[in-house]
């Protein structure tokens, strides 16, 4: 089944696009506009707005229907299939399977000083009326906070004896996240640590599928609770231990 | 509510001469009916559907009255008389009718008492339906309850089937209710188009089938969600009182249905606006469907400062014109909108002022209130600031019947997002300001009650000048919207016609009737 | 001079998209909206937002850097070079120029009831504190207001001996503008009158460039005043003449 | 302005134990010097550049005298010292010293008073300097005039070039102030980048040259535009005195600096925060530079409705740090935000409250407002929205230095059209509602009144609290931002030491002096 944008009838492929270009407001930039606008794919597109945007810059709203289609049929997704068990029913898989108590490090490493979200996931009193690990049975939860180089990291997660670690990255700018995610992974790796720990990314712009690239075991985006890390996690580990 | 310390007897004065103004032409009104008033009579009877040339049957009968009979008896005693020739049901007449094997126009015509017994039936069995819809939405909106503030979208998309789709998500995302808006100039068609249609010009043609489909939609929608969602269509046109017949047959609930409208923006010829409006209005009351007046318009056209004043003088003339029409004020949506340009200094304190005034002047009417339309240019984002503006006023001052206003207003009728976006807009607003109304008064003698007060006193001066001069003069002044209408210009005056002393109705009769008793 | 759109940062390329797909939300119809974004010549382009945006539509909210640019030194414009003479200015040249009043007749044509456009620029009071051609010396300005079909237009143009016809069209959904100004040239060609008016069209979405394509003489978009017009009009007849 | 009907006891006896709790704090900063501070002496005796590996001069000194020499002396004497014996000018010593031709360590330390002597025309001419900078500053705002609310805008691209450009298209949009972002972690580094950078992550390295740079870019500007335009950095972090320094010296008018901001968030040890700040504060204070204080931040990690008196807490304690170092309140940039969840119900009402009561306890303080954050989300149409509404709430509650917040908050830093946009959507509000915060008033007890009663009270119970346990305590606690901080904890411990008897510090006693004039 191919689609296309819906702006308000079927196939019409209405799309809204908004940008800067540095030249000064006049008919040529409206020209101009126009021409990136066809080279985004837009029929026939139409500049509803322009304005001058500062000096030598303006600023352009323009509509149009765009060629583009997908087939729906044909679209693969790497996805994390959200099992969505509850706390108690975590804290049971962990009792009945597994005869310890699971260690999760978690981190905001680099300088990386967004915690909020590593918080969300791992403290007591959790986010949204979601729990966080401190509060499950069963698990060990450390957090240790923001600014931690992948060195310490690592380093705890070896004394601790981490069954599974958290990292967490807000910051992309010029792709810094990737950065550090990748060194984590070499360190790891280098350490001969990787094959023993479930390794699990998080933040605002992670995706499962990225984190897949990257050599993780999962990604998880906006709107990730403990539960869905905990599920992945103790799943994953009873699966591996049965192997 | 007393937030203004507006002058009661400036209020109770302005009241006065609206009075006045509508009993001078409804004095008129009572005298004259129109092929629309009669092709209305005829839907009630239940006579609907097209012929082979795809001309409804009723204007094809009103029609064939006008040059066969004689037009000024009302076309009841027409059909009485042509039923007790045939012998026929009024279905098996219309069939035989159109197969020209019977006429209409028939030499022995019945008396009025006769064409009543003759005709009874028929139009009890209509007036039923429509009573039935009146309960029904009655009922309903008893057991989902009723917001203080309805969010209001619309559809136009030229294609009812796409028009569904949208109405759906636009219900399913918070809308309370939800116009679909006509194809340009349907309003100047001198009947009414038949039967589902796919194909129209900024707007979806008004169709009583048309109807059906998005009542049932909205039905739908409203059962999941458990809220009634209102369904509104445009009266106003050529046709007024054969829409609000239409409508109530297929409950609607709101009718836009102004006593001026026609004349000043569609240049319908006054007479046959103010005759039909009374009549569509007499079917609104009777239907509990709420009528929504058109003063915003007069804003988008003048400048809204300049201009407030009209507003508030044309609410207490729509006001006055439908106590005539027996409407109560529940059913009263008179119309304003937010529309300063602003980049006037103040202009917020302007807009609370013009809101607040409307609201402690009609303090039961769910008044329409109309979001920013003009001074909206392409910029989406400035657009979407400036409806939250908008929707904060709304909440400040307890609008009723919220027109949600569109960031791409200066580019295309809705997207299915835009119209998304804006229910998230009001939403966002209604909810984060929800006591605000009662956390805050209005400086004594301040810029907003300065305003308001400046703002009525204007209007009761007009409403005094035109109680002198007459309607007729004052739209030759083109006082609304600065635009000149004269007594015989304009569309449809060969359609109005004085009765003559046997001139019989028998839908208006039975609901003065109804009114008289009720 | 090649440019792209502007960001932060120059040729970053930087656009923001929008648009909805006619599917419910799911990592399908994310991963749906990045191909059309792709589609789009966007490079890497991100889904910051996505929302259901009523049953079986998702909306989206994209940002990327776009692979297109334009080279400015290139682009042609068909403008109108606005003379900007003041209101005194055109009537001395219409009194020094032409021995008689020049009668200009304006309307919205066809179903458009948009007024406030043509208003703008030929009634008394003007628009934006610039005063419309009724208050012209030199000028008789007929406004036939709105919904005026384009057989009456013609024919009070004629009645009136017309020298410039300005048109307003406002409503442009399903291109009902395209339709009835093209309407009113073939009208005018055949009877006759096309040769001897200037042919002026105006409205929200009228260019210059679209009104010629179209067979007018000028086209004027939002933020007309009618000095615009009149000196476009006053200039053009005068050269006429001297022809 | 007496909007909220406070208790004025209950601000009286927060006031007075925010100064014990400062009080407390002073006096063991009194005894003690760090290694910022004392890099910061050599910057003001006119000390600049980096050695061949990219090392600050000042942070070769300042480790030398600590690894070769004793540092709780201070470095002053050192340099003295040197001076005299190598009896060159001071640019000739630095030159030498880096080509290791003279040490800066030497064996005969000369007295306080010549120390003074010697270094007294060094710190009078930067002084000197810094003095002029203020008088200009006053002089431009003079001619000019300044805007009751002041738009803020950040740059952030982490190049001082692209800063540049965007910097100047905001100013000719309309900003009053920018902010010049640093790039992610400059602030725990132990020293100040040099030159003009190119490079950084989320923002641009804050050094010297940079702020010359941007300096002359807004004096340009400004100048076109008659206005004066404000230019921000941070002080907060390992280095606040050296930036304070340096803001001083090029003529920058805010520079984020709060008691406790490195504490919480950068987890810097708690005794160098302190001791930096004050030092930093007594720079600011000469220099005529606003401060800007960081609760803000408490609400961007903790929920906004339950941590409210904790803002008001914090800011308390800031002011009576700020007095300890002699800043009056106009130089007193106080924080807060509007960072309620706004779908929570009269969250609107909830902000009104905090932000008025900012204002009504520190009337005189050109409180430094920030916008929503953390509940914007990549919705970027909504994101404008919540814009228009906190903008509203600064022209409500007349916030002096008014953060605009960016439709991308939730993307990246912002697009020079993100900018653009918001100051439209500020310029918008501040002049539709011009005259607004004149025309209401707030219910007598009703939600507004009661909230910021309520969060002063519960402030009030806090600082007495706070005074009772200690400030070290209280930040073990986690009491701010829910974040826990020991004393022995945290980065830059190692550069904090006791001043011994014979320590000088040539620059705060003469800061300390002017003051005891002034
Ligand atoms: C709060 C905040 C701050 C606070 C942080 C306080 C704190 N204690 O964390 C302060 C003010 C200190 C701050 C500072 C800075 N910030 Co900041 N900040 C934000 C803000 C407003 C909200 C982030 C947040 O808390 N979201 C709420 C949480 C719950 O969401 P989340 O992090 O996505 O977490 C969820 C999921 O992603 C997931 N998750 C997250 N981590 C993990 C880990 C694991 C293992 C798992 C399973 C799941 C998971 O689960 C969470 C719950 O569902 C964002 C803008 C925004 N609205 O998003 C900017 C933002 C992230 N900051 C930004 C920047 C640039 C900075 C600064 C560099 C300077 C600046 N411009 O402000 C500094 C430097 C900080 C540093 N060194 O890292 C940029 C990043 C741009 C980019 N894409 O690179 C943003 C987008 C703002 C912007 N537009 O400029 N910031
Ligand atoms: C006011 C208005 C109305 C008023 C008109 C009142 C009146 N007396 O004119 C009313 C309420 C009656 C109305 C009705 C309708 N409208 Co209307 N209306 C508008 C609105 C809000 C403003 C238009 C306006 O007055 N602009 C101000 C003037 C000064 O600008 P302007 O027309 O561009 O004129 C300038 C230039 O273009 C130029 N110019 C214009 N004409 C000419 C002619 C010449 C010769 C020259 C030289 C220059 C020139 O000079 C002018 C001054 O600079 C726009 C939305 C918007 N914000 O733009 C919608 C809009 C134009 N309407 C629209 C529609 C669809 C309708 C309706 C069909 C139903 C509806 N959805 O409301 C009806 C039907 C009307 C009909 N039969 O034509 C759509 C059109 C969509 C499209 N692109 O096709 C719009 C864009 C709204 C929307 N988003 O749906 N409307
Ligand atoms: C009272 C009233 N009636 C009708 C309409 C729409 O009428 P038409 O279909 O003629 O555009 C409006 C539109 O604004 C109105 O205000
Ligand atoms: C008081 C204060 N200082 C400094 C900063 C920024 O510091 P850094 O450069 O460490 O991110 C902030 C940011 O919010 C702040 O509030």
């Amino acid at each position: 089944m191919k689609i296309k944008p819906y702006g308000d009838t079927l196939n019409d492929g209405a799309v809204q696009v908004s940008f800067t270009l540095p030249m000064a407001l006049s008919a040529k930039a409206i020209q101009a506009a126009k021409e990136i606008a066809k080279q985004m794919n837009l029929v026939d597109p139409s500049v509803v707005h322009s304005e001058v945007g500062g000096d030598n810059f303006s600023f352009f709203i323009v509509y149009g229907a765009v060629k583009a289609q997908v087939d729906v049929s044909k679209i693969k997704v790497v996805e994390l299939k959200k099992t969505s068990k509850t706390k108690k029913e975590i804290e049971n898989l962990i009792e009945e399977h597994l005869d310890r108590e699971l260690v999760f490090v978690g981190a905001s490493t680099g300088t990386d000083a967004h915690t909020v979200g590593i918080d969300a996931i791992m403290n007591m009193k959790g986010f949204d009326g979601h729990y966080g690990l401190e509060r499950y049975a069963g698990i060990k939860a450390i957090n240790l906070g923001s600014q931690v180089t992948n060195e310490d990291f690592v380093r705890i997660a070896r004394e601790e004896k981490a069954d599974v670690l958290l990292v967490s990255q807000t910051v992309t700018q010029k792709e810094v996240h990737l950065k550090n995610l990748i060194e984590l992974v070499e360190l790891l790796e280098s350490e001969g640590l990787r094959k023993d720990v479930l390794l699990i990314a998080g933040g605002a712009r992670i995706t499962h599928e990225l984190a897949k690239e990257l050599g993780y075991d999962a990604g998880f985006g906006p709107g990730s609770y403990a539960e869905d890390v905990a599920s992945f996690a103790v799943e994953e580990i009873i699966k591996r231990k049965g192997e | 509510m007393n937030k203004l310390s507006l002058n009661q007897e400036t209020i109770q004065s302005s009241r006065e001469y609206a009075k006045k103004i509508a009993k001078d032409i409804q004095s008129l009104i009572d005298i004259h009916s129109t092929v629309s008033v009669e092709r209305t009579v005829l839907r009630l009877l239940g006579i609907d559907g097209i012929d082979k040339f795809e001309v409804p049957i009723v204007n094809r009968m009103v029609d064939d009255v006008k040059e066969n009979g004689d037009i000024t008896k009302g076309v009841s005693v027409y059909m009485a008389s042509a039923l007790k020739k045939s012998q026929l049901s009024i279905d098996d007449f219309c069939e035989a009718y159109l197969n020209q094997k019977v006429k209409l126009v028939v030499d022995e015509l019945v008396s009025k008492e006769e064409t009543k017994s003759i005709l009874k039936q028929y139009y009890e069995k209509q007036l039923g339906l429509i009573e039935n819809n009146r309960l029904q939405r009655s009922a309903l909106i008893k057991k989902y309850g009723e917001k203080k503030t309805e969010l209001y979208v619309i559809v136009a998309t030229g294609n009812i089937e796409e028009d569904v789709l949208q109405a759906k998500a636009a219900g399913r995302a918070g809308a309370d209710i939800v116009a679909v808006i006509r194809s340009t100039g349907q309003s100047l068609l001198d009947y009414v188009p038949y039967g589902k249609t796919t194909e129209g010009f900024g707007g979806t043609y008004a169709t009583q089938e048309n109807f059906r489909i998005m009542r049932e939609a909205l039905d739908e929608v409203g059962e999941e969600e458990k809220r009634y969602i209102k369904l509104v269509n445009y009266a106003s046109g050529l046709c007024m009182p054969e829409i609000a017949a239409m409508g109530a047959l297929e409950r609607l609930d709101v009718l836009l249905n102004d006593s001026m409208y026609g004349i000043i923006f569609r240049d319908i010829n006054m007479k046959r606006t103010f005759i039909d409006q009374y009549f569509s209005r007499l079917i609104n009351a009777y239907s509990g469907i709420i009528i929504n007046t058109g003063e915003d318009n007069y804003l988008t056209t003048s400048d809204a400062i300049l201009e407030a004043h009209t507003v508030t003088a044309s609410q207490f003339i729509n006001e006055a014109f439908a106590i005539e029409a027996h409407l109560p004020e529940e059913l009263m949506g008179l119309g304003h909108a937010f529309e300063i340009n602003p980049n006037v200094e103040d202009s917020f304190l302007l807009e609370i002022a013009h809101a607040q005034l409307a609201r402690e002047l009609f303090p039961n009417a769910p008044l329409k209130y109309m979001p920013p339309t003009k001074h909206i240019n392409g910029n989406i984002f400035r657009a979407y600031q400036q409806n939250a503006m908008f929707n904060m006023v709304t909440t400040l001052t307890e609008q009723k019947i919220h027109l949600l206003g569109m960031m791409t207003e200066a580019i295309h009728t809705p997207f299915i997002s835009d119209r998304y976006l804006a229910i998230k807009n009001a939403q966002m607003v209604q909810n984060s300001m929800k006591s605000l109304v009662n956390e805050i008064h209005y400086k004594e003698d301040g810029i907003i009650q300065k305003r308001a007060q400046f703002v009525l006193d204007n209007a009761h001066k007009l409403l005094k000048e035109i109680s002198e001069d007459g309607m007729f003069n004052t739209l030759a002044k083109g006082v609304f919207a600065e635009t000149k209408r004269t007594e015989t210009g304009g569309k449809g005056l060969d359609g109005v016609f004085k009765k003559s002393d046997d001139y019989i109705n028998v839908i208006s009769d039975q609901l003065e009737a109804y009114f008289n008793e009720n």
